[in-house]
């Protein structure tokens, strides 16, 4: 039993690491604005939790295991309500998304810039 | 233990109070200033609480099973500098805000430039004056 | 324990909740009369602190009961007692001068706050002298420095903006410095408390980290200081800020800084290790004299009297800074006179320019002309002011100049003796400058008639001229008690 | 960067490492504060007074030589401070020996709460916790002094800050009443784990601040009038230097806890209790007054 929650601990330990990292390397990469959102915001949303239930497999019944659950909770609501006002807030300040593969320059604003 | 590991720690939280401090003295814009005097204060935090750290300990919350702590001295100390930092950073930033309606500019070249013009005008004025009169 | 037993905590913690009550009834009149009352409370137990400390020997009071080095000490000996009665003294003064030309330089609806602010200011630094502990050091620093710029920052001239930033990045530089030189005190010895500090220190006192240590720590003091390199923000922020915060800040602020440098040096580090182990002597002295030298080569050219006066403050500095590099005991007698002689003479200058400056709206050198006929009781304070600037006997500016002068000679410094003379032949230039001005020039034909300032205001610049000159001829109190804190000093390190 | 909203942002995430940093440390109670203040209070401080100032900053005309050689200077003596220094966890270096053990050992005992970090806080050097909040204090005056602040509405207006975005402004209703549960949880669990009065003040003004943010102007202002910020500012102060006076007049030493009960524990601990809502009032009060007297600007500008 314990060694079946060890591996499925693991398992989202580094599968929301995995994310965690491709997350952060789609930031940096991405060509546009909203693709960056995308990459932190739809990402991390799901690394978030994902490592957070890797830790509670590992714990007891405790208070300790509330407090986890109550900040996965928090994250669950806060973090796709900051991306999606991010990613509002840019379509209403005139960023268009970037539609052209070929072209970057197609859309006429460089949504690139932050 | 070697001594290079061993110190690492001051040397990270030296390098990065050092970049804080080459940005206050270094940038032109008032608020980078700010910005960098930040940075510099919390690399000091930084080199506190490494120094409260004990190997092997745990948070100073005392608890039965739990035999050596950390230092929590560092631990006040910093919380009380932290207070100070961004108090700091709070009066930088009004009086940024004030400058910035006064001047026109946050930019310390034009506000040295605008300055200097005063008080060169209120001196040629008073030579001007006592030129007047003779 | 009586109420005569928390005289060391009383003595910063009347100002220091009495500006939260400013704050709290937030209108002009009763403000000002909580910060008159609050800072004559302080001077009156300041008084007591002296008296008592001269009898019975060091004070120490345990803050929260925790006896030290575990709880924070109050710490009063003598030199500390003495640097609390020129702070609460003229603080006191300031604030009886304060309430006309605060009405007329600040905004109503900010008066109260601004009491306040400079209630803050004050309780910070009578907060320095008092405590024995360096992070308690820290606190009160920033207490009062964060005051302080923003008392400075409500000049009337935009530039007060300015010289307000400019200090504030200097001060948090200084206090920055300061942080890292007890932080790397406190990793060799594991103890704030200073007493214990200068106890334990001599043990590693061989480490370059304790080098390193003093070393932050006395360039965040002199930064502090406006020691001459670093003096930069200090002509600024005299120049522009309110009259009141001028006359207050030039008669203590660097003063306290001093105490600072003094205690840390003699005391904490102790004199063998600072001066002897440490070329300090010699760049102390050094930069002192560049100090005298430059600052009041620069003095000489203004034509704004308020910086005229703050360069010659940076002069000043270097005197005292002089009198603790030449590492004997009257130096450093020297240089806790001028501590407190300063403090007279440019709160008595300060705070007559002040007065014009509520007459007139500004001081420039050209709006002094005629004034001596206009405004004859500022201006002859002014005059001996200057005098006592210059150290023309029997002003307090020559004892203190008298002292330094046998200290350089005791060393056989003959050089630095004729230099210290050059800065006095400098200062009677500037001085000269304004009374030229004032008596010799008639006034222009345009000049707006002005009356003497009001009597609210020529009591505090009086009482400080007749300390002046008082000092300068009965010097049994002062110079008494300056070479009893200069020995103990001198004595603890050996 | 010539960004400034990048710096500060690149600023926030700074402090936010470091509180990561602080928490591996073993400093709970600096981590948490770090993450409030540095990276949240800060940030939101100095994005409002961008939004005064502009956003991008003039290319530097200086030579970078000379701070590069006071910067190497100071740098260079830094590192030669600690080729002595004693090594990062060594369990003798001095720091740990002589006055830290008997906060660990006899702080518990002696002032009656687990957490020592809060001990030494507010009883051991309270002093220093009563300078910090004069010094917080000091700074709302001088903000006010400065930048004045504006008069609260009267009427609940109607217009808002950010447009129509109706799921941010749903989940902040739903969060603002959890973010002040928990600032008073935080208040009154310092004494047992991580946190205290500062903490809770920052907490719960960041509460008022995400209301003011995202409901727009005036609503927030509606429930705490900003010309009673300083007002309670000041309240707080005069609570935690009341204690002090009581403990005064009680015959012991300033801030001596132990005069406020029969059993010293005890009154050590009701001590600690009241200063530490003496702090919270006044860190909630003074850091919400300061973003009011930037955002109110920013509104007249």
């Amino acid at each position: 039993m314990s060694l079946l929650l060890d591996m499925l601990s693991a398992a989202c330990l580094l599968a929301g690491s995995f994310l965690c990292i491709t997350g952060g390397i789609g930031l940096i990469r991405m060509p546009d604005f909203f693709a960056r959102v995308h990459a932190a915001g739809v990402t991390e949303t799901l690394a978030t939790p994902l490592l957070l239930f890797g830790l509670m497999l590992q714990m007891d019944w405790s208070l300790d295991l509330l407090k986890v659950v109550m900040i996965m909770i928090f994250v669950l609501a806060t973090n796709p309500t900051a991306t999606h006002a991010t990613a509002k807030a840019a379509l209403h300040g005139g960023l268009k998304p970037l539609v052209s593969e070929d072209d970057p320059n197609d859309t006429g604003e460089p949504s690139s810039k932050p | 233990m070697n001594e290079l590991p061993g110190l690492y720690n001051d040397w990270v939280a030296i390098f990065l109070m050092m970049a804080g401090f080459y940005v206050v003295i270094s940038q032109g814009n008032l608020v980078k200033k700010l910005v960098g005097l930040a940075l510099f204060q919390t690399s000091v935090f930084i080199l506190y609480i490494s120094l409260g750290k004990v190997a092997g300990g745990h948070a100073p919350i005392y608890d039965p099973a739990i035999a050596i702590y950390s230092n929590p001295l560092p631990h006040v100390l910093i919380l009380t500098a932290i207070v100070v930092g961004v108090a700091t950073t709070a009066v930088g930033l009004a009086l940024v805000v004030r400058i910035h309606e006064a001047y026109g500019s946050v930019e310390e070249d034009d506000i040295q430039a605008a300055d200097e013009a005063e008080s060169t005008a209120s001196s040629s004025e008073a030579s001007a004056e006592e030129d007047a009169k003779q | 324990m009586t109420l005569i037993d928390h005289l060391p905590v009383l003595a910063v913690i009347v100002p220091l909740l009495a500006a939260p009550l400013c704050v709290l009834i937030d209108r002009a009149r009763p403000a000002w009369l909580i910060a008159l009352a609050a800072s004559w409370l302080s001077f009156g137990a300041a008084i007591l602190l002296l008296l008592q400390v001269t009898q019975s020997g060091t004070i120490s009071y345990h803050l929260g009961g925790w006896p030290p080095p575990w709880g924070i000490e109050y710490r009063i000996d003598l030199l500390s007692a003495y640097v609390l009665l020129i702070v609460t003294a003229i603080a006191a003064v300031v604030m009886v001068f304060a309430w006309h030309s605060v009405e007329s330089e600040i905004p109503s609806e900010r008066i109260a706050r601004f009491y306040a602010a400079l209630l803050l200011a004050f309780a910070g630094l009578a907060g320095i002298t008092t405590t024995g502990d360096a992070f308690n050091v820290f606190v009160f620093l920033e207490i009062s420095s964060l005051a302080s710029y923003a008392i400075i920052s409500m000049g009337r001239d935009r530039r007060a903006l300015n010289a307000a930033f400019q200090y504030l990045m200097m001060g948090t530089i200084g206090a920055t410095f300061i942080l890292i030189g007890i932080g790397f005190l406190y990793m060799m010895t594991g103890t704030l408390n200073m007493q214990d500090l200068a106890a334990l220190l001599p043990e590693v006192s061989d480490t370059r980290t304790v080098r390193a240590g003093f070393a932050f720590l006395t360039v965040g003091i002199g930064l502090k200081l406006a020691l001459f390199p670093l003096h930069l923000w200090l002509p600024n922020a005299y120049a522009y800020a309110p009259s009141t915060v001028t006359a207050f800040l030039a008669a203590t602020a660097t003063k306290v800084a001093v105490y600072a440098l003094l205690r840390v040096l003699l005391d904490v580090f102790g004199v063998e290790f600072s001066l002897q182990a440490m070329p300090l002597n010699l760049i102390l002295m050094v930069l002192g004299l560049v100090g005298i030298v430059s600052a009041s080569l620069v003095a000489v050219f203004q034509d704004d009297i308020k910086r005229m006066l703050a360069y010659s403050s940076v002069a000043q500095i270097g005197y005292m800074v002089l009198g603790i590099g030449l590492a004997n005991t009257t130096g450093v007698t020297a240089a806790i006179l001028h501590v407190f002689n300063h403090a007279l003479m440019k709160g008595a200058l300060f705070l007559a320019l002040g007065a014009i400056a509520y007459r007139l709206g500004t001081a420039t050198l050209r709006d002094f002309a005629g004034l001596g006929r206009r405004m004859p009781w500022t201006m002859a304070a002014i005059v001996i002011g200057g005098l006592s600037l210059i150290g023309v006997p029997p002003t307090a500016g020559f004892i203190s100049k008298w002292y330094l002068v046998l200290g350089t000679l005791e060393q056989g410094l003959w050089p630095v003796t004729l230099l210290v003379l050059f800065g006095s032949l400098l200062a009677l230039i500037y001085v000269w400058k304004l009374v030229e001005a004032a008596y010799f020039k008639p006034a222009p034909a345009n000049a707006p008639a002005v009356a003497e300032a009001p009597l609210s205001m020529l009591i505090p610049v009086w009482l400080l001229v007749g300390a002046n000159v008082y000092f300068g001829i009965h010097t049994d109190i002062s110079v008494g008690v300056a070479s009893q804190a200069a020995t103990q000093l001198m004595g603890a390190g050996g | 960067m010539r960004d400034l909203f990048g710096v500060v942002i690149l600023f926030s995430i700074y402090s936010f490492m470091t509180a990561a940093l602080f928490m591996d440390l073993d400093a709970v109670d600096v981590a948490f504060t770090e993450a409030a203040v540095g990276a949240g209070v800060t940030t939101v401080l100095m994005l409002s007074c961008l939004r005064l100032t502009g956003r991008w900053e003039r290319r530097p005309k200086h030579s970078p030589l000379l701070p590069l050689i006071v910067v190497a200077t100071t740098g260079t003596a830094l590192v030669y401070g600690t080729l002595d220094a004693p090594l990062l966890g060594d369990p003798n270096a001095p720091a740990h020996q002589h006055v830290a053990p008997r906060y660990i050992e006899q702080g518990p005992i002696e002032v009656g709460m687990p957490n020592m970090v809060t001990a030494v806080l507010a009883s051991y050097r309270g002093y220093d916790t009563f300078g910090e909040t004069v010094v917080i204090f000091t700074a709302g005056i001088a903000v006010l002094l400065l930048l004045g602040i504006q008069e609260g509405p009267h009427t609940r207006p109607g217009r808002t800050a950010i447009g129509d975005q109706i799921v941010l402004r749903v989940v902040v209703k739903l969060l603002i009443p959890l973010i002040l549960l928990y600032g008073l949880y935080v208040q009154f669990h310092g004494d047992f784990g991580a946190g205290g009065g500062f903490q809770a003040g920052v907490i719960f003004a960041t509460g008022f601040i995400l209301y003011d943010l995202v409901f727009g102007e005036g609503d927030a202002r509606l429930v705490v009038p900003p010309d009673w910020l300083p007002r309670l500012g000041a309240l707080g102060v005069l609570i935690y230097g009341g204690v002090g006076l009581y403990s005064l007049f009680a015959g012991k030493p300033f801030l001596d806890y132990s005069a406020l009960a029969h059993d010293p524990v005890h009154g050590q601990h009701l001590g600690v209790m009241l200063v530490e809502i003496g702090v919270g009032i006044t860190v909630f009060s003074i850091i919400l007054a300061i973003f009011y007297a930037l955002a109110g600007r920013a509104r007249r500008a």
